[in-house]
């Protein structure tokens, strides 16, 4: 007697449309209820940690940059916190500055993306469009400050390798402005499209106490009601920004959505904060050529919460070890906590609703 | 327009989009993306993104190929109907790029698969892409053209 | 520069567990090589102050995971076995090696020291 | 019978030009309605051609089978709605094609394949009975199931209204549109991949495509026929029903199967009820 | 001559029976029950040729001795009941046993006024159930040859109790005929209760504890419906005076009628297994398959509804019939929804049976000639499609070891002809054009001014949809790379496979003509006018018309095109690999998504809890209207 | 969903925001990293361009005068740009156009034209 098994699996991943990226869930499914979740990574794992070995520390700034394309700056930027802080340099403020407004302006662009891809997560193609159109704008103001669209490489070890003069200073916050309008529909959608709230409200609940003790980072931990965020640590210039973490309660979908919607808007408070407050001066300084013995652990808020950065050097040009924790791989933990007991229609949305970025995650 | 060249024309009007992504940074993927969205709309070269190999004609592959995804690159390009034509978008695609020394990474994509066209670049710029998919919808003619005749022979 | 103190490998759970009833958040657990041993690092956090402690680890010797006291940690340990060979006991799950790697990758590239030979059939799943 | 198989040929040879004609309007303005140009107008001609000379990838014979069936059925019941036969027998002849269309979908063995077939079985479960509470409907006010005796009614509309809302529920949900986009969708992002339409590939997608096509035009011609005293006016009711579907497409999210199932049979039953009740009241 | 034939069919059966038990030898029974049933296919055939119907037969000569040998049956069978009921210590059953018991003597001895009434009633109608009882029962029991001795043999039966088994089949099939042919309504009784036995003796066959079990559940609750067909034959008889079914049928003054309506209607119920009594069909599964597809789809349960016919002109317009026809409606649709949480295919069936039977109790409670029509139309249809179909899953039971749907997943591969037989019958029982599917058509239009019936119905048969459809993909799913291996099929069940297979869709083709010559006469016959017309494939009323060929030349022409692309294809196809998302298919253990049983909506016993008591109610309305 | 809907219309009656790309092309921006290039001729081929490159992507041959730079392997960071000690290196705005193959860029000091000659890479 051939006996197949009582429930379903359903294969969920790599090669899937709602994913861009390559990820693999074995579904255990019951109806359209999902009973259990195990997940297949490493499609995406290159071994980048271990390229310290063939690089020098400069040249890791780029491969940290290409770790991912979506918060490709701001790795550079922890890296490069945490060999300064190694070699104990001191950046110059108007490259923090500069260091702000890129983070922020990935930030934008990472939720907008996000929001786009978890429209499409649950079928809503217009709204998708219209994230990604507004999202354009900032791809635009990247283009035209950093000379890339997507991976920026503007941080080096000392500071940041590109200037915004006054005149692109202008002109970039007219084009937030925009921006800003776009979101503000964005926001009045969200809000009250009775589908968009049937697809997320209760969806994927993750509560104040799991989410911590599952070491969930970024907005997944702060829509649970945490208020944790890197940036109140006060590196690069955040110190002299005026700003708090946004915090919502509900631990759902929907919750995690507002976070970041209006973790855009205060990003762009902060982009007009930083050029306002931006003092002339250098903007990176001479590194030497050799590092000095020691361990630094640096933690920088990546759109999608902290990353971990860990170096430990002995002298010499190249790195010892490397050792990056992203906040994705924080985040896995808590989405094997949701997704069992949810239903397949809602799995992409679950999986989207922690933002993962698997390029950062498998390194 | 005799049936020939209407079904020709065909070919090149609507080459279907199947994205791959195999371990790249996103950076290549998110401009493909971008590809799909008003600014840039692909969609006006009749060109979709349908997601499953069996409806595609052209594989747009971006990053570098490692031990895990090689099978599943293989797979999918297997289970494409002919004709087909691979994109290899971003440098990874072509050759691994900065990755290339990594100790998970065999290289390029044509390690794997056959590749018709590369479109360079770390990212490739949306534009380019759209070039590299026309050439390629130009090249999924030609190979259609060069499918019949096979057909012929076979019969 | 980081403080970090060192425990034994048996203390780890006990460890982990005072941690866990104090309100540390796990964050990580980084794995590096030290001399022909491997060095465990294992940081907590709380309000945004970082808590480290670390084992020495000889390649022979397995590590009590604490994946069952912090669930987050499952993932990073299994990274560690994998990219280092380090055998974890008491894992919640078990990738067997098949988190990051495929079945024809390098084994634990990551270390010099080779600890780990894969016997495994078919499981690329 | 000479003229109604003459009408037969000259329907079953329109319907699918018609239908693909609607469904590149339906991409144009979809595109429009999001802020691009899209494709051309005859766009879904050329995919369908394109795909008829594709190579033919098969899981498995069945699968031939029932793309042939679900389009000979499509075919026939457009064929007998244009020489006017019984509204019933259509939508009976309607659900012979579509059981083969998910049997197909079922017999591939891909998870996708699999999972969008029971969706499309319980969108079938959602619309299947709208449709026979409107032909149920069309009866009690015409006093008959047969599509030249409806027509001589006139103005259907005035007694039917919300049937008249009903089907366009059911184009929405033919149609696979948002929010009831669950077993496949036309845009290729979405949880099941393909879902029902994963496995069939080539010209036999093409051949579901062209189906596809005469179900809309045939759900499309049901609306018309509402106001059938004049047929231009009937069609411009439907294809205002086919613009307001594809706003509503734009503007929703995917639901699940569940709300699905609440919403559709809830509704009509409910709009049945209160319809047929006007009837007997306007009496 | 011909009353001769009719009480032929009815004692020849019996006889052969009793004579089958004293036959050990395998062959020499087997041969001996192959003749049997060839006879009594040959007498209702010549029966079919010769009798002039509809008439009245009696032959005088035997009428005494038949009388008194069916009184002493009467009690002989209630005392065996009360027998076995004490023996497996079923007091439910003992309770109604005695409660038939007493108002038997009582009516027997003191009210009965002996004279003689004519023996036989004979309309289209006994015709067509004649027609299904012996041609389908003896396939069903020439199927019966090749899966007992599997049966037995897996089961290790020994001795073989096969002489007990054959005999009550024999037996049965001619007591089906005794209730389809009396006249006298207390023969007709007397051959009720004998199949009520035999189907208790028959479920039980096994002798397992959950057999004896279920049979003694629809032991007792068939005997409930036996102390009310009693009843309404006693209060027929202190109203009208009379036991004859001719008369109570010609009956003008329908005054005191609707009371003993809603008995026999209630009787009809239970053995029809009607919402709240599905639970003793459902325990049937577990007789041997046969036993499933001859009793508890085909025929037995077809007594109920042909007795509801019957006496359905005695009804007509009344409050009761239009209370019928909700009632049926709603088990239509609550077994539908039951049936769509089973994966077990034999209850699927069950369940589909007991929908179907309320469907046509849903018509023959609308009550019109249509529908009464379509109630005919749906009784044969039904009875040789899903009588096919349980004997396909005895098969595939037999050969795979389950009967659950999800483990025929890729049937086709291992079992190719039977998986395919499978195939039709639960096309023809499901998809136009075939007969269930044009009854259901008739059913829909002719309830489309009754809201809440035809409401029910709609969404009832999208819910036969559902569950068939799935049935399917599970049968025909596999690729390229299954597995495959040829199929032995033994020659009694091939035989009887490929005739029902045949006899089905050769009945949906011919269905002008089957309905021209057996059902039209019988709407006639009770005195109605006929609406619903049918020429050449084409049965249209003047609401509308379905047509049948077109719909057989499309599948025709799909089949031509497919075998054309298939064999193209073997030139230029590729045979792939279903997708599975980039991974490696593997055959054995790929990925496998089971069909939705919808359990997350609602569970079996929760739903039949809420539908039993919504059924109770509804059957306290009937009493309602019925005595209003 | 009225919101939704707001957004619809206004869509509806305006035009496309759709860059019609390849009929209308932009200029690239001012900044924009497109592709490098060298200009032979200045370059004194000290390889530091070479020792700076993250990718390994720049191959400086002294001794035979050999400039040699793969652009399928370049990620256009600039490092190398910036680093170049005469700025024979620069960064051109627009990107490097598709091709069918691969190709390897060789550049020799002591030939005087054609400056750029293209070989196909054999991996
Ligand atoms: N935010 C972010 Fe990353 C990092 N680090 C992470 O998971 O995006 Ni690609
Ligand atoms: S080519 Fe560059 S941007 Fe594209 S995937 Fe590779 S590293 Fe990322
Ligand atoms: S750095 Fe400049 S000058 Fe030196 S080799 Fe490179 S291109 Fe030539
Ligand atoms: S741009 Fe960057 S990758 Fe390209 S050659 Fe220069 S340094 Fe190397």
């Amino acid at each position: 007697m051939i006996r197949m098994s009582d429930k379903s699996t359903i294969p969920f991943g790599p090669q899937h449309p709602v994913l861009p990226e390559p990820i693999h869930l074995k579904l255990v499914v019951e109806d359209e209820k999902v009973v259990e979740a195990y997940p297949s990574f490493g499609f995406v794992h290159r071994g980048l940690e271990m390229l310290v070995q063939k690089k020098d520390f400069n040249q890791m700034v780029y491969v940290v940059d290409h770790i991912c394309g979506i918060c490709s700056a701001m790795h550079g930027q922890a890296y490069c916190q945490a060999v300064e802080e190694l070699i104990g340099i001191d950046v110059p403020e108007r490259a923090k500055y500069l260091r702000v407004v890129w983070a922020e302006l990935h930030r934008i662009h990472s939720h907008l993306l996000w929001f786009g891809l978890l429209a499409d997560a649950f079928g809503f193609e217009n709204l998708f469009m219209l994230s990604w159109r507004i999202r354009e704008k900032i791809m635009d103001i990247l283009e035209a400050t950093a000379g890339n669209r997507v991976i920026i490489s503007v941080n080096i070890v000392g500071g940041v390798r590109r200037d915004i003069d006054t005149e692109q200073a202008k002109w970039l916050l007219d084009e937030l402005k925009e921006v800003e309008e776009g979101l503000k529909e964005l926001e009045k959608i969200v809000k009250n499209n009775y589908t968009i709230k049937q697809r997320t409200v209760g969806i994927g609940v993750l509560s104040k106490d799991d989410a911590y003790m599952f070491g969930a980072v970024g907005p997944t931990l702060r829509g649970s009601g945490v208020p944790i965020d890197m940036r109140t640590t006060g590196y690069a210039a955040y110190g002299n920004l005026d700003f708090e973490p946004v915090v919502e309660t509900d631990g759902d979908t929907y919750a995690r959505t507002i976070v970041r919607v209006r973790e855009m808007f205060q990003s762009i408070d902060l982009v007009k904060q930083a050029i306002n407050k931006m003092p002339e001066g250098e903007i990176n300084v001479k590194v030497k050529p050799n590092l000095p013995a020691g361990e630094v652990i640096t933690r920088v808020e990546q759109p999608r919460g902290e990353v971990f950065y860990y170096i430990k050097s002995s002298g010499g040009k190249n790195l010892d070890r490397l050792r990056i924790r992203t906040p994705t791989f924080a985040n896995l933990a808590s989405l094997l906590h949701m997704l069992p007991g949810s239903t397949l229609a809602d799995v992409p949305v679950l999986v989207l609703t922690i933002d993962p970025c698997i390029s950062c995650t498998e390194r | 327009m005799g049936l020939k060249e209407f079904v020709e024309k065909s070919f090149k009007k609507s080459p279907w989009v199947l994205h791959y992504n195999c371990s790249s940074c996103n950076g290549c993927d998110i401009e493909i993306l971008a590809c799909m969205t008003p600014l840039y709309d692909m969609e006006r070269f009749g060109m979709v993104n349908v997601g499953n190999p069996k409806h595609a004609d052209i594989l747009v592959v971006t990053g570098t190929v490692n031990h895990k995804n090689k099978e599943v690159l293989k797979n999918i390009y297997d289970q494409m109907p002919e004709p087909k034509v691979v994109v290899a978008v971003g440098v990874c695609a072509a050759t691994g790029g900065i990755f290339r020394e990594a100790y998970n990474v065999l290289g390029g994509i044509d390690k794997v698969i056959p590749v018709d066209v590369y479109v360079p670049g770390c990212p490739a710029k949306p534009e380019a892409i759209i070039d590299g998919l026309y050439k390629a919808a130009e090249i999924l003619k030609e190979k259609y053209e060069k499918m019949g005749k096979a057909e012929e022979v076979l019969k | 520069m980081i403080n970090s103190r060192e425990v034994k490998v048996d203390e780890i759970e006990k460890e982990a567990k005072y941690y866990y009833d104090n309100g540390y958040r796990f964050v990580t657990e980084t794995c590096l090589e030290e001399d022909g041993k491997f060095k465990i690092i294992y940081t907590f956090e709380r309000e945004y102050e970082l808590e480290n402690f670390h084992v020495y680890v000889n390649p022979a010797e397995e590590v009590p995971s604490i994946s069952k006291i912090y669930f987050a940690a499952l993932l990073v340990e299994n990274e560690i076995q994998e990219l280092f060979g380090v055998k974890f006991k008491n894992l919640a799950i078990d990738f067997e090696g098949l988190l990051f790697l495929g079945e024809y990758s390098p084994i634990s590239p990551q270390a010099s020291i080779e600890i780990m030979r894969r016997d495994k059939g078919d499981k690329n799943e | 019978m000479i003229k109604e198989i003459g009408i037969f040929i000259v329907a079953v040879i329109l319907a699918p030009l018609i239908g693909g004609f609607l469904s590149g309007i339906d991409r144009k303005l979809t595109a429009f309605i999001q802020g691009r140009y899209g494709p051309p107008i005859w766009q879904p001609f050329y995919d369908v051609i394109k795909l008829l000379y594709k190579q033919r990838l098969l899981v498995n014979d069945f699968q031939v089978f029932s793309a042939y069936m679900y389009l000979l059925s499509a075919i026939l019941s457009v064929g007998l709605f244009a020489i006017k036969g019984d509204l019933l027998m259509i939508l009976f002849i309607m659900s012979l094609g579509l059981v083969f269309y998910i049997a197909g979908a079922l017999s591939t063995k891909s998870p996708y394949s699999q999972v969008g077939a029971q969706r499309e079985l319980m969108q079938m479960l959602a619309y299947e009975p709208m449709l026979i509470f409107f032909a149920i409907a069309v009866y009690n006010v015409t006093g008959s199931f047969n599509l030249a005796q409806i027509m001589t009614h006139g103005k259907l509309l005035l007694d039917l209204p919300l049937m008249f809302i009903l089907l366009g529920l059911v184009l929405t949900i033919k149609l696979k549109k948002s929010p009831f986009d669950l077993s496949a969708s036309e845009h290729a992002h979405q949880e099941l991949v393909r879902g029902i339409l994963t496995d069939y590939s080539g010209p036999y997608l093409a051949l579901i495509h062209i189906a596809d096509w005469y179900e809309l035009v045939l759900i499309l011609a049901m609306i018309a026929i509402l106001w059938s005293q004049n047929l231009v006016i009937g069609a411009l009711i439907a294809l205002a029903t086919f613009f307001v579907d594809i706003v509503i497409d734009n503007i929703t999210a995917r639901m699940t199967v569940k709300w699905m199932l609440a919403f559709s049979w809830s509704i009509s039953i409910l709009f049945t009820i209160v319809n047929i009740a006007y009837i007997y009241f306007r009496r | 001559m011909q009353s001769n034939l009719l009480l032929l069919s009815i004692i020849f059966p019996i006889i052969a029976g009793i004579i089958v038990l004293f036959l050990r030898q395998s062959s020499i029974r087997k041969a001996f029950i192959a003749t049997s049933l060839g006879v009594i296919v040959l007498l209702s055939l010549i029966m079919l040729a010769t009798l002039k119907v509809p008439d009245i037969f009696n032959s005088p000569a035997y009428y005494n001795g038949m009388d008194v040998a069916i009184k002493i049956g009467d009690f002989a069978l209630l005392l065996y009941v009360l027998y076995i009921s004490f023996k497996i210590k079923e007091w439910r059953a003992t309770f109604f046993a005695v409660l038939q018991l007493v108002p038997l003597i009582y009516f027997e001895f003191f009210m009965l006024k002996e004279h003689e009434v004519a023996m036989f009633l004979v309309d289209e109608l006994s015709i067509i159930m004649n027609l299904i009882i012996s041609i389908v029962g003896s396939l069903i029991a020439l199927y019966a040859f090749g899966y007992m001795d599997h049966h037995e043999e897996e089961k290790h039966v020994s001795p073989t109790r096969q002489p007990r088994f054959f005999a009550i089949i024999l037996i049965f099939l001619g007591a089906m005929n005794g209730v389809v042919f009396s006249n006298n309504l207390m023969w007709m009784y007397f051959f009720w209760e004998v199949t009520t036995l035999s189907s208790f003796m028959l479920i039980s066959h096994d002798q397992t504890e959950e057999a004896i079990r279920n049979a003694a559940r629809a032991l007792w609750i068939n005997m409930m419906g036996g102390v009310t067909l009693l009843l309404g034959i006693i209060f027929i008889y202190t109203n009208y005076n009379t036991i004859s079914l001719v008369d109570v049928l010609s009956i003008k003054d329908t005054e005191h009628i609707l009371l003993p309506m809603f008995f026999i209607a209630f009787a009809a119920f239970t053995k029809s297994a009607q919402l709240p009594f599905q639970s003793w069909l459902l325990g049937a599964m577990v007789a041997p398959t046969p036993v499933s597809a001859l009793l508890h789809s085909s025929t037995m349960v077809k007594a109920g509804i042909y007795v509801l016919l019957r006496f359905s002109p005695l009804f007509r317009n009344t409050l009761l019939s239009d209370f019928i026809a909700i009632y049926g409606a709603f088990t239509f649709l609550a077994t539908a929804f039951l049936a769509i949480s089973q994966s077990n295919a034999k209850r699927i069936l069950a369940y589909s049976t007991v929908s179907n039977l309320g469907l046509m109790i849903a018509s023959i409670g609308i009550n019109t000639s249509s529908a009464i029509a379509a109630a005919i139309l749906l009784l044969i249809f039904h009875a040789v499609s899903k009588a096919l179909l349980f004997l396909c899953v005895g098969t595939i039971e037999q050969h795979i070891g389950s009967r659950d749907i999800e483990d025929m997943k890729g049937l086709v591969n291992r079992m190719p002809v039977t998986a395919t037989i499978t195939f039709i019958g639960i096309l023809t029982i499901m998809a136009a054009p075939f007969g269930m599917l044009v009854s259901k058509w008739l059913i829909i239009e002719v309830a489309a001014n009754q809201i809440w019936i035809s409401g029910i119905l709609a969404i009832g048969s999208a819910l036969t949809v559902l569950y068939y459809t799935r049935w399917i993909g599970n049968l025909l799913s596999g690729t390229y790379f299954s597995k495959r291996s040829g199929e032995h099929i033994n020659t009694a069940i091939g035989i009887s496979l490929y005739s029902l297979t045949a006899i089905a869709i050769v009945l949906s083709f011919t269905i002008s003509t089957l309905y021209n010559m057996l059902v039209m006469p019988q709407i006639l016959n009770m005195k109605m006018d006929v609406a619903l017309k049918a020429v050449k494939g084409y049965l249209y009323t003047s609401n509308g018309g379905f047509t049948i060929y077109p719909i057989f030349i499309t599948i025709g022409i799909a089949i031509v095109l497919s075998l054309i692309s298939i064999r193209k294809s073997t030139r230029i196809a590729v045979k792939t690999t279903p997708y599975t998302a980039g991974l490696t298919y593997a055959e054995e253990d790929g990925y496998d998504v089971r069909n939705y049983y919808l359990t997350t909506f609602a569970t079996e016993g929760i739903l039949t809890k809420y539908f039993n008591y919504i059924s109770v109610v509804l059957i306290a309305v009937i009493l309602g209207g019925a005595i209003l | 969903m009225l919101d939704m809907l707001k957004n619809v219309v206004s869509n509806l009656t305006h035009k496309p925001v759709t860059r019609k790309y390849p009929f209308e092309k932009r200029e690239p921006f001012e900044k924009a990293r497109g592709r490098i290039e060298n200009d032979i001729d200045k370059c004194i081929l000290c390889g530091i361009c070479q020792r700076v490159c993250p990718s390994n992507c720049i191959q400086v041959n002294r001794k035979e005068g050999r400039w040699a730079f793969q652009p399928f392997e370049c990620i256009i960071c600039g490092a190398c740009v910036e680093s170049c000690p005469t700025k024979s290196l620069t960064m051109a705005k627009e990107y490097r156009p598709i091709s069918n193959e691969k190709y390897e860029i060789v550049q020799k000091k002591e030939v005087q034209n054609p400056p750029n000659k293209d070989k196909k890479e054999g991996v």
